[in-house]
């Protein structure tokens, strides 16, 4: 029986206090717990930025590799190990900007990979410089007359990506994100969850007071059915007065990639005993070349 | 250049298939017992262009291409425009009779044979690609080649087509051969098969280092379609599933080999084939294996650059970058095999190299060396010399026994940490980009981070000599002592043979299988006694030269260099060596 | 007046016979006659692919530049000079491929380019692998099972992403292409035409015969509106029996990027002299480090 | 160390605003007519980590921090624990009245002073970095500066958070000079202020680059955060509007420099701010403005790799990656400044190297550099020597005047083919990223790609007299010779100096600021007589002595180098001196 204690990691966060990592940290264990995951049965592989120093400040197998990269790391990880869980924890600067291809081809690809992105609409370990989910008009320091560009829309991008899991978390709801990690790491296949994360040093504008005020979560939302994905997809436009939290888009599964690949029906990859070619294989190598 | 010796040459447009024809032919004559290097020269396009296909062929073993042609197989007239300059006295060209020939394509000392390609390739079947399969039969019945084995190769290549095409082309072929027999006369040259001669193989360095990084476990490619990178990719899709291998055709070269840093980082023997431009864009992530320790193969088929370049053609030009690509210092190997035997055992070796040093390892191959065809001895790709040696991989046993922290880069007097994969629960860590400790986690305390440098540093110390070594061919001493790298091996070899031929003793060659960290001592010891140092390259600024000078102090005496697209030649090298000497 | 023949290129094109490049070729040459837009009152931007090498096959200002990267090229010259045209002309490999990320930010960034994708599903110049259009199932040297990623949308990806001019044309259909070509060329914003184009080696599966008995236009078709963005992203997803073509979506226009640059407001970027700083200039820019 | 020269260190966690505070003192020094030397060291994180800013502070010019503390404000008991050992005889601590300090925290010969850092900053206001505030005018007090220079820049920076911040800053500035006086008995260094002193400024490496960029005319900055390369994109963002520049934070680095490339194909000054790992992704498009003769410039602010490395640290460790990045050969540039202004000269002559070649240029500082104060003459920054030479840049008239077709990439002795920018009716082009012809469009022949190979690598024949020159500083002749690039200069200059103070005439040193082409003449000239050489940079594999002897066969007689992110100090050169002499 896994405890909270089991995923204690050597080291103490450096987030600013108050920084909503900590509560996406603390859902995390709450829902490998709830799950019972062991630390060494999950991989997360993580980018670059505040965010995605999280495995090292719990116990985990991890990567903090390269900034935009994880989600090309992980999907190799998954398609040689698919015995293995996987997941990807980084920021919004690494998913949606350097990582933007990447995260709609795990998408289309439907390689089974939770991708949590700290959603703090900031740059947040280079100091403060907008990112690709900064409001229009966001003065920082790459954008001192205010961001020009149109934010981007993640949730609206991976469904017109095809994913099939699409939702969004909070870190000031723990026990609801902690929900929501573990519907994620049950979908057989892509899983996005674009977590709205109180950055409390470089984006005081979107801090727990904006999000408490306007955040309401679908479950509670009578009618609302998140198999339809024209529905979801207009939703996911819903920003403003009011914040919608939880499962957007729950399409029917499709297979995952890794089951599709011929080589892993017999199982993972790294499974398999790494022998030298047998005489017979050599043969009919050699068998091509005359 | 004797007549037991031929280069037969097949031309046109590009679009008419001439590769995969010139390639069966080749099969066919090494089936027949002959040694044959073939090699295609085309445009980066899908149509239009002047394409042609060399065949090389001879009793006794071959190293390289050669520029005089004996017999000119044109599809079109451009190819005689094209290389009528390079046909030898006594040669031939066959052409479509229903060209006329302008006067300055004549040329005395070599004969014309007009053929109707078009007309009987019609009349047999309609297809264009038969002419290809007349006027390769007209090419065996002039040399009086055997046409059972141009048949054999025709059954072959044409089975998945039907019985119809086989035999409509098995019928046209003994038109060719019958119509070449007849020309026989007029032509002096004569290629016939050895029947009794042992089975040989007729390999690419594309698919001699496949089948070597296959043998050497390889069991995850990534990549993206690039010339001429891109065909080990193809190979190994189309052994996936046979053999147990995981490829993908990522979205991006950077996808590519951060996908296959993924599967290496969970034990998968992984690689990323590319082309300079390709790997132009995996230089980050390069660093990243080499930060963290991660074994990964990269494959670069060299094209001339800058940028796009010319992506049919070839050169050796990204030598100093790979050995300097990537942001700060890590180690890394850089390979460079010159033959299709060198190319396969590149493609285990670099599998031990990279597990055992815990870092990537590039092999260098180029154009010409990737896509040229040679025939080998049937042990030539010696399979039986394979070994799989995984290094300091901790085995479940191993980690079963661990006792207290696992710490993944644990600072070792050879600075090889004994590594894990994820998985096992006493062997939990992260690995992070940042320097980091001996846990894996970012520390950026003075002394960690030269523990660390110094650690990752400490692996390559003398492992150049695990690197192929450099390799004198010819007579220990010499007036002349070439040096060269990577493919200019075969070229370069023909080349001291035919000049110690001419003057006994004269020449020798040191070629560079392994560059990078670069062999020192060897190199010394090797040119210790050598006079007059020319290094022969597939460059504009010399970079074995400079190399060299860098780690051995000497200056080489001449250089000769090529970097038109095309490879050097026996020819190339010998006319401009006259030009120095 | 400008006539078809001020556009004739120094270069017949390499294409093979039949190649749907040569439709786009004479719809490109027709709008700019269509608009009078003289040679050197363009610049088209390419990438690298068989479709990219068009500006070397007409007489025009480009840029035959990298594969992927063409839209980023094409946003610095637009912002460095808006006073010129610039369309982007690749394929759908380097548009979707390895410029997939380019694609959607020009797109949310509304940065003034027509964006011309040669969509013949498969990559052609390096020879028939499949491409992110390529269908589910598709089988090519990269992909001899067949290939196992969904493919891309780019159409609902385009709209996703803020695109407010999004069509799809038919190099069959030259003059209705011709005309989306000029639409585009009127929109002040980024367009997207993604264009059916034959491969007539390596994607044979999609050829003249498949999209003659499926293509219809929009413009014909009663009750279709192109500015309600959710039936657009709908239409988007149709492809069987019968495929649009036409503008799918043309939402109210946004201010360019261009527009909003504080240092464009008077004028293009290079019309201004370069001329070394003035001594006030000097003095106020010293003044910040004392 | 003389009194006349003090180092004084500000230490804390992140986030306590710690670097702005020292600079405001710096600057505060500054106007007092003192020369100072500002450096930060911090950790890659938001919060926490120690964190630290020294100012060493004296009436000369200084080009360089040094180790010995002697005056440490100690924001919290890390900070001693960290520095007390590099405090000097006689130096004093500052700390917060409510620690109590443990006894192995004391040392002889080093004074204690215990102010209410945190009560009293409550008091005023209750802000915690008013608590910097307070602990500088502590020191201020303690060296006898005249706390109206402090005031200055108290009203200066705090302006824009209104009136009541800046009094109560003011306030609380003098009450700490109160205090340090009240402590100057126990503390024996002084640095008063030179009343009449000329005004002089304080500059960081990426303001002094930043400027000298705008002022040779770069309008086009594209980028993507990266430290220490963003601040440059910063610094250009802040002033965009005011003088006409666009700058563009992007989606990545690789649309940074293709958005550059596209700028400066259409006729802009186009520049890209980055640090070694976003310089990683930029390398395929390095090649393309290569091949395609499009002038940009690269800043390069290199910090420790490989990989991630280190943040917010220090190295020289990219320059090889630099000289060989991308695939194939084209001509660069690569400069190296080692001061301010250096940096300066290097921002506007880079773009004036990159119209006049019509090439590639990179700029490479690192984060010492970049992120160090120091004080110079108010005529440092040269504005009156920059040029802005655009070279054969056609004008209108001469665009009006052409006749026949516009050829972009003409052979020329020179190499240098006039350039158009699109937009007029008698220049039409297409530029091809693949091997082209003088039209620009891609051709394949093997002449037309040797003429053009040629025609480029003339272009930069001769042109290393183009870069700044190897500076010899030190006497003519010297026992020791120490080589070094970029911003080892001022650390490796007063270690010269040292050493020729202790023993005359024992050393000198060549400063390379410009390392691509190698200045090979100007080297041999200047090393001519050197009899012992001895390298000095911050890498570990010596990639400057490499250089060395690759082009001019000089093998060092010793190295001195550092990797462990913290730059080069004249202390470490000496130490290390002698464990070498
Ligand atoms: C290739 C590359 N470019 C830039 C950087 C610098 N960098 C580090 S973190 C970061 C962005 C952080 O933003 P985000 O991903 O949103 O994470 P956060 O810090 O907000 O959690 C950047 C640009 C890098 N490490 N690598
Ligand atoms: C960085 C890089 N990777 C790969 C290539 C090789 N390459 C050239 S064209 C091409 C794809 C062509 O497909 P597409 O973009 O669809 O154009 P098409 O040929 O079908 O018109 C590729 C992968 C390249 N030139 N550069
Ligand atoms: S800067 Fe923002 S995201 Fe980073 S640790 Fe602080 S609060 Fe969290
Ligand atoms: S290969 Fe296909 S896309 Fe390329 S030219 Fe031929 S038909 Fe056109
Ligand atoms: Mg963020
Ligand atoms: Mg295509």
């Amino acid at each position: 029986m896994l405890t909270r204690k089991d995923f204690e990691g050597r080291e103490r966060p450096t987030w600013c206090p108050g920084c909503g990592n900590y509560g996406i940290l603390n859902a995390i264990k709450a829902a490998f717990v709830e799950h019972q995951i062991a630390p060494h049965e999950m991989l997360i592989v993580s980018g670059i930025g505040c965010g995605s120093k999280l495995p090292l400040y719990m116990k985990v197998t991890g990567y903090h590799s390269l900034h935009g990269r994880p989600v090309a790391i992980a999907t190799g990880a998954r398609l040689a190990n698919h015995g293995l869980r996987v997941m990807v924890v980084h920021g919004d600067g690494d998913a949606y900007g350097e990582g933007l291809s990447h995260f709609l081809n795990a998408a289309r690809r439907n390689v089974r990979l939770v991708d949590l992105v700290q959603d703090n609409r900031i740059y947040g370990l280079t100091k403060g410089q907008y990112s690709p989910t900064s409001e229009h008009g966001k003065r920082t320091p790459t954008s001192p007359e205010g961001a020009l560009d149109q934010p981007v829309q993640p949730l609206a991008l991976a469904i017109a990506a095809g994913a099939t899991f699409v939702a969004r978390g909070y870190s000031g709801e723990l026990q609801h994100l902690a929900w929501l990690i573990g519907e994620a790491l049950q979908h057989p296949g892509y899983a996005l969850i674009d977590v709205l994360q109180p950055c409390v040093t470089f984006n005081r504008g979107y801090a727990y007071e904006f999000y408490n005020q306007r955040v309401y979560k679908l479950e509670d939302e009578p009618g609302y059915d998140p198999s339809n994905r024209t529905l979801a997809w207009e939703k996911s436009y819903e920003w403003g007065e009011r914040i919608p939290i939880g499962i957007l888009y729950r399409g029917s599964p499709l297979p995952t990639y890794e089951e599709q690949v011929p080589a892993l029906r017999s199982g993972p990859l790294v499974a398999r005993p790494l022998e030298k070619l047998g005489m017979a294989q050599v043969e009919a190598l050699l068998r091509e070349l005359r | 250049m004797t007549p037991n010796d031929l280069t037969i040459r097949i031309g046109g447009e590009a679009g008419m298939g001439l590769e995969s024809s010139g390639a069966g032919f080749a099969r066919a004559l090494t089936r027949g017992g002959l040694y044959t290097f073939g090699v295609a020269d085309y445009y980066s396009r899908i149509r239009g262009g002047h394409n042609f296909f060399s065949i090389r062929v001879s009793p006794q073993p071959l190293y390289s291409h050669v520029d005089p042609v004996h017999l000119l197989l044109a599809l079109d007239v451009e190819t005689i425009t094209r290389h009528l300059d390079a046909m030898v006295e006594g040669g031939a060209v066959v052409y479509d009779a229903k060209e006329t020939l302008p006067s300055h394509l004549q040329r005395s000392g070599v004969n014309f044979f007009a053929v109707p390609l078009t007309a009987l390739a019609r009349e047999h079947g309609g297809s264009d690609v038969m002419r290809n399969t007349l006027i390769l039969g007209v090419a065996a019945g002039l040399i009086g080649f055997d046409q059972a084995y141009l048949e054999s190769v025709i059954r072959d290549n044409f089975a998945r087509k039907g019985q119809a095409v086989v035999d409509a082309n098995l019928r046209i072929s003994e038109l060719g051969v019958n119509t070449g027999r007849s020309f026989q006369t007029d032509f002096p040259f004569r290629m016939e098969a050895v029947p009794g001669a042992p089975r040989r193989l007729i390999v690419s360095g594309t698919e001699a280092f496949s089948l070597g990084a296959l043998a050497g476990g390889c069991r995850f490619v990534a990549g993206y379609p690039m010339t001429p990178g891109s065909p080990v990719l193809q190979w190994f899709a189309a052994h996936a599933a046979e053999y147990g291998v995981v490829t993908k055709h990522a979205e991006d070269e950077i996808a590519a080999i951060n996908m296959a840093i993924g599967a290496a980082y969970v034990g998968a023997r992984a690689m990323v084939p590319t082309s300079g431009g390709g790997f132009s864009l995996m230089v980050e992530a390069l660093g990243l294996a080499g930060m963290t320790e991660v074994p990964v193969v990269v494959y670069n088929a060299q094209r001339p650059g800058p940028s796009t370049g010319m992506a049919t053609r070839t050169e050796q030009s990204d030598l100093l970058f790979m050995i300097h690509a990537s942001q700060g210092e890590f180690p890394r190997f850089v390979l460079a095999p010159g033959t299709v035997e060198e190319c396969f055992e590149a493609g285990w070796q670099s599998f031990n190299l990279a597990e055992r040093y815990q870092t990537p390892v590039i092999v260098l191959s180029d154009h010409y060396l990737a896509t040229s065809y040679r025939t080998v001895e049937i042990d030539a790709l010696a399979f039986d010399r394979v070994t799989i040696d995984r290094g300091a991989l901790l085995t479940r046993e191993e980690l079963d026994a661990l006792e207290g922290p696992y710490l993944r880069y644990r600072v070792t007097p050879s600075g090889i940490s004994p590594r894990a994969v994820p998985g096992h629960p006493n062997a939990v860590w992260v690995s992070d980009s940042s320097e980091h400790n001996e846990y894996g986690a970012g520390d950026e305390d003075a002394a960690n981070r030269v523990a660390q440098m110094d650690k990752r540093a400490r692996k390559v110390i003398g492992a150049e000599k695990e690197l192929p070594q450099p390799l004198l061919y010819g007579p220990e001493a010499a007036q002349v002592t070439f040096l060269c790298w990577g493919s200019t091996y075969g070229p370069l070899r023909e080349a001291v043979e035919r000049l110690n031929r001419e003057r006994p003793g004269y020449a020798n060659m040191v070629h560079f299988g392994g560059l990078h960290p670069f062999p020192r001592e060897a190199t010394e010891a090797l040119l210790a006694p050598a006079q007059r140092l020319i290094v022969v390259e597939g460059n504009q600024t010399g970079q074995l030269a400079m190399l060299l000078r860098c780690h051995t102090g000497r200056v080489a005496d001449g250089a000769i260099r090529k970097y038109d697209g095309r490879p050097l030649s026996p020819e190339y090298i010998l006319s401009h060596l006259n030009g120095k000497v």
